[in-house]
């Protein structure tokens, strides 16, 4: 970790100062145990803020979007593939970008830790090698690292970013045997029923704030389709059918182009499980049209294509 | 603005078809100039294409409480637009898949390919609908208002 | 104590197309319950929020005068939602009013000055509802010399033509109405409002002027009314900003520590000049 | 007496007691979540929580609130007033910060001419009761904006968890007239009076964060334009996390609803949502993160301060806790006020 971020503020350094880019995105320290926060560098002199370590979870490839100068990006596997998906949707030309690839073994889930203490807050926090050692008012735990990561780092595939300019440190083994989509495929194996009581219950804790929204860098919309109102499609109220048909159609709209980064359900304030329905998405495309997203800039996502002879068992 | 009842004293349900123009339209017309019988439950919405139906009419349908939402359009090949219709079909595939793994019965939303020819096709294809729905009872999930709002 | 959410309930008795667009139409509103028409007390200048059922509320800026007492106008231009449902309604529907709010024009202030007027397009309603009052044979002695410069693209887009026709004829009223661009058939002046407002020239002695229009009209006509001489502290300004209450409890149209709809819409000049640069 | 105590054995008792005169709003735990909710028998009060994920506004203030209902007839419209108001209500564990934010509720929405009736009666029909902070987080500041752990108030009585005891504090004459009702609440004793006095400094020593929000007011006067903003909002998503879980923000929208039942209904907006100000011209006062970003921070600790004499925050810490990209306020304020301006 320690040499990464020394790797990472290396070649920061030089593509700042050899002005191959304007401005860095990268991680520095945040205010709270096992947080880090968005850092933008445009000076040789703060690369030093710049850090890298388990709680670098923040999908930066969010801030690319929209800038006009060149940026470098520090990013992670999910980061790049992002990145990619945004250079074929044209949001911005791929020579703007320079991909600072660091190999991720997980971000840890802060989440799930607090889960496991209840009511007792982190003061102070750990990482090192496979552990997570906190520590808070009246507790010293230990906690295993591998039990406490995202659950979308526990299945990702792309732990060394596919698309890189430059690649920081060694690229680490991928995860092989692991399923992808065990919690989706348990949930299908459900009744209508047990699925929908499932989810009217996840859901109905949604207080429409948008964050999954604002934190996916695939939601890049000028104006969301909540928001719009001429026509105002669908309501903006905490009405459960408002707020599971928000949830609904923004899945629709990432469909083959979510990465299962998981930002969506780490920025969740109601802790609700997002990633159930993205996961989703990536499944269906996976199976009815073989389409992965975010690992070339070539291949069109698949609700931007068709085939003569794609599958049709649902229609009559 | 449409208004959709759905308690009535015999419940019928209400289906709201989208029609592509070209086909369906006209194979629905053959149906009714062929004097075939199918259930009175469905109101038409003439559209261009089954590519013109975007999953937010579909969406919207079920929030107002129509009890099934019917998209006929081309078959394969024969879209007047030369390929509105398999746009459509990979869309449609998402949405649906999407909307049963949320838990909405997979009769509420409906597709097929009807030609201008089939008018027979149009009219089985009503039926099977309307017995689906029939089956399943009023909608009530994604229905605006049914709920009350969130807590407290 | 009332509950300031509820509309009052209005007829809609007459429809007019102000312009050749047809994007701009007055709505001239009679109040179901005459009781609330008569406490529906408003000032020129000031604003009420009009509820086109099943679309919503829109904050519409009162166009009549306060002297006509049987009826209240409105006039919108179509942009949005709540706005198209209205224009899409017709004589007979019943909508929503409620208010009136804001601050309003003004009027002790101008009494026994002389009055300049600048509008440009379809913000002149409020200016017709001030000009109107002003022109009154009750009022039209506590005001001295009256002047109005008011613009639109072409003559197609100038509303209130009955109105200007009927102003033009009067002698107590230096009323110059302009369009950006020559067309052939018209006879009045052309020029940009700032222009006209440079070449007409108002002694800014006595005087209190009131400027109402487009951003961009008012980023040229407020260095011409400096020119002329006008204290910052004699020139109103109307504003306009996104608004869903009203009442100031929103959140959305505050400048500063301002709310529009509350402490405004009518800021002099030189209070705005205080307050941040966000409108 | 102005002190009593309950055991905290008890405490169900007398909730049950008072659930048949009130209705009782109370933290409840789901999950991971405790949130204010109303008691019935499915759930019931949860008194363990640090604080709470939603703050306790929404009992005034709900997320959709049906401000009237109506009936569109063939040449009519008849409105349906919808009462505020329905029972005597009683909101309990309300922790001191966020009952001071019921102070500054009350201030907003009774400024002006014209009264917020649909807060303002609730809030008048409703008994607060208070839960003293034992162990405050890392991230509260209530003591920076006069407020504290073991703070009055915006509460009419004041529980403090002295161990195995609550010890009831009366605040206002309703408080006392609540306290009445139930003649076996035992007097406290010196010493328990004693053990919360001990307790309250602790906490008040526990709070570590502190924020400068004194000079700061003043200093934001001249900082409108201060490049200061191009630099903090950056990181910034724009979501609406820290103002729908502020205790004191307040902001609303007004929609008409397309139900069978017409209704019009607020719900809660954010200053941070990018069509908050769009205008229907398409001309947007606050067209970038930047400006929202100056507005939530400005009406906090500026534009408030100028109408009501005090911040518009009460240092409870969540959006702290919760900002998806830890956009710490402590920060921003501090960077403020060490900012040099002319």
């Amino acid at each position: 970790m320690e040499n990464l971020e020394n790797s990472i503020r290396e070649v920061a350094e030089k593509l700042l100062s050899e002005k191959k880019v304007d401005l860095i995105i990268g991680y520095e320290r945040g205010t709270l145990p096992l947080r880090t926060t968005p850092c933008f560098v445009d000076k040789v002199e703060d690369i030093q803020k710049l850090v890298w370590n388990a709680s670098c979870d923040a999908n930066l490839s969010k801030y690319v979007v929209g800038r006009k100068e060149k940026v470098g990006v520090v990013a992670k596997g999910c980061d790049a593939r992002l990145i990619a998906v945004c250079v074929i949707e044209k949001q911005f030309p791929r020579e703007n970008v320079v991909i600072i690839g660091v190999p991720c073994l997980g971000v840890i889930d802060r989440k799930k830790i607090e889960m496991e203490l209840g009511d007792r807050e982190v003061l102070e926090a750990i990482v090192e090698d496979e552990q997570i050692k906190v520590k808070g008012e009246g507790f010293d735990l230990v906690f295993p690292k591998n039990d406490f990561l995202c659950d979308s780092c526990l299945t990702c595939k792309h732990r060394n970013p596919p698309i890189y300019d430059v690649f920081v440190g060694e690229k680490v083994p991928e995860i092989t045997e692991a399923n992808e989509f065990a919690e989706v495929s348990s949930l299908e194996s459900k009744s209508a029923e047990e699925r929908w009581e499932h989810f009217k219950e996840e859901l109905s804790k949604c207080i429409r704030c948008y964050a999954c929204r604002n934190v996916c860098p695939l939601c890049y919309c000028k104006i969301c389709f909540v928001d719009q109102t001429m026509p105002a499609w669908f309501g903006k109220t905490n009405d459960l059918a408002d707020t599971m048909i928000y949830h609904i159609v923004r899945a629709f709209h990432v469909a083959g182009r979510c990465v299962d980064c998981g930002a969506c359900s780490r920025a969740c304030p109601m802790d609700i499980n997002l990633r159930e329905l993205m996961k989703k998405t990536e499944k269906i495309m996976k199976e009815r049209y073989g389409y992965e997203a975010g690992v070339s800039l070539e291949k069109v996502p698949p609700l931007g294509e068709f085939k003569m002879d794609d599958p049709q068992e649902f229609i009559k | 603005m449409i208004k959709v009842k759905t308690a009535e004293k015999e419940w019928n349900p209400k289906i709201l078809a989208f029609l592509c123009n070209w086909c369906s339209y006209a194979g629905a017309d053959l149906a009714g100039i062929s004097r075939m019988q199918y259930p009175p439950n469905i109101r038409v919405v003439r559209v261009p294409c089954s590519g013109r139906v975007n999953p937010y009419f579909i969406i919207k349908a079920l929030q107002r409480g129509w009890d099934a939402v019917l998209v006929s359009g081309c078959h394969p090949g024969d879209c007047h637009y030369i390929s509105g219709n398999l746009v459509a079909r990979r869309r449609f595939a998402v949405l649906k898949d999407l909307l049963e793994y949320l838990g909405i019965e997979p009769g509420r939303v409906n597709f097929s390919w009807v030609s201008a020819a089939e008018g027979e096709k149009f009219a089985n294809v009503v039926k099977d609908v309307v017995q689906k729905v029939k089956a399943l009872g009023p909608t009530k999930r994604l229905v605006k208002g049914v709920v009350p709002y969130g807590k407290p | 104590m009332n509950n300031p959410y509820i509309p009052n309930l209005a007829v809609i008795r007459k429809i007019t197309t102000e312009n050749e667009a047809n994007d701009i139409k007055t709505f001239e509103l009679v109040f179901k319950d005459l009781e609330a028409m008569k406490s529906f007390r408003y000032r020129c200048g000031q604003f009420a929020e009009i509820s086109v059922f099943g679309a919503g509320e829109c904050p519409i800026g009162i166009a009549s005068s306060p002297m006509d007492e049987d009826c209240i106008q409105f006039t919108v231009k179509k942009v949005g939602v709540v706005t198209t449902a209205l224009h899409n309604s017709e004589e007979g529907t019943v909508i929503g009013v409620r208010g009136p709010y804001g601050n309003g024009f003004p009027l002790e202030r101008m009494e026994g000055r002389n009055v300049v007027i600048v509008g440009g397009g379809f913000a002149f309603t409020t200016l017709r509802s001030l000009t109107e009052f002003i022109l009154h044979e009750a009022n039209r002695g506590k005001f001295k010399d009256l002047t109005v410069i008011y613009g639109a693209r072409n003559p197609g887009e100038l509303i209130y033509k009955h109105d200007l026709e009927a102003w033009g004829k009067r002698d107590n009223i230096n009323l110059n109405v302009t369009i950006d661009r020559a067309v052939p058939g018209w006879t009045g002046l052309v020029g940009f409002v700032p222009a006209v407002l440079k070449e007409v020239a108002p002694s800014a002695h006595n005087a209190i002027a009131i400027v109402c229009g487009p951003p961009i009209m008012i980023k040229f006509t407020m260095p011409v009314i400096n020119e002329l001489g006008f204290p910052p502290e004699d020139v109103f300004l109307s504003l306009e900003m996104r608004m869903k209450c009203g009442i100031g409890k929103c959140g959305r149209c505050n400048i500063g520590n301002k709310f529009v709809c509350k402490d405004g819409p009518v800021f002099a000049y030189k209070e705005l000049q205080m307050m941040p640069k966000e409108y | 007496m102005k002190w009593k105590v309950i055991e905290k054995s008890k405490l169900p008792a007398l909730i049950a007691e008072l659930a048949s005169e009130y209705e009782i709003f109370a933290p409840v735990k789901e999950k991971s979540i405790v949130s204010f909710e109303r008691l019935s028998s499915g759930n019931e009060a949860y008194l363990g929580f640090r604080n709470t994920k939603k703050p306790p506004k929404e009992v005034f203030f709900p997320q959709t609130e049906v401000l009237f209902t109506y009936r569109i007839g063939e040449k009519d419209v008849e409105i349906v007033e919808s009462p505020a108001v329905k029972a005597k209500m009683m909101v309990l564990g309300v922790r001191p910060c966020d009952a001071r934010s019921f102070v500054l509720l009350d201030k907003f929405f009774s400024f002006g001419e014209h009264k917020d009736l649909y807060y303002l009666e609730k809030r008048k029909n409703t008994t607060v009761v208070g839960l003293a902070c034992n162990h405050p987080l890392s991230t509260c500041f209530c003591t920076s904006l006069e407020g504290g752990p073991f703070g009055k108030e915006g509460m009419d009585l004041l529980l403090q968890d002295i161990n195995d005891k609550y010890l009831i504090e009366t605040v206002t004459e309703r408080g006392e007239e609540l306290v009445k009702k139930f003649p076996w609440l035992k007097d406290a004793e010196k010493a328990d009076v004693e053990k919360a006095k001990m307790l309250s400094e602790d906490a008040e020593n526990a709070v570590k964060s502190k924020v400068s929000v004194k000079d700061v007011s003043e200093k934001l006067d001249r900082m409108f334009d201060d490049p200061l903003w191009d630099q903090i909002y950056q990181k910034c998503l724009g979501c609406g996390v820290c103002t729908f879980l502020c205790p004191a923000c307040c902001c609303f929208d007004i929609l008409d609803e397309e139900t069978e039942e017409r209704k019009r209904v607020r719900i809660w907006d954010s200053c941070q949502f990018s069509c908050f100000t769009l205008q229907g011209s398409g001309h947007n006062p606050r067209p970038s993160g930047k400006e929202r970003m100056r507005q939530r921070i400005m009406h906090k600790f500026n534009y408030f301060v100028k109408n009501h004499g005090e911040s518009f925050c009460v240092g409870c810490g969540r959006c702290v806790q919760e900002c998806p990209v830890n956009l710490d306020i402590r920060e921003v304020v501090g960077a403020i006020s060490t900012r040099q301006v002319e």
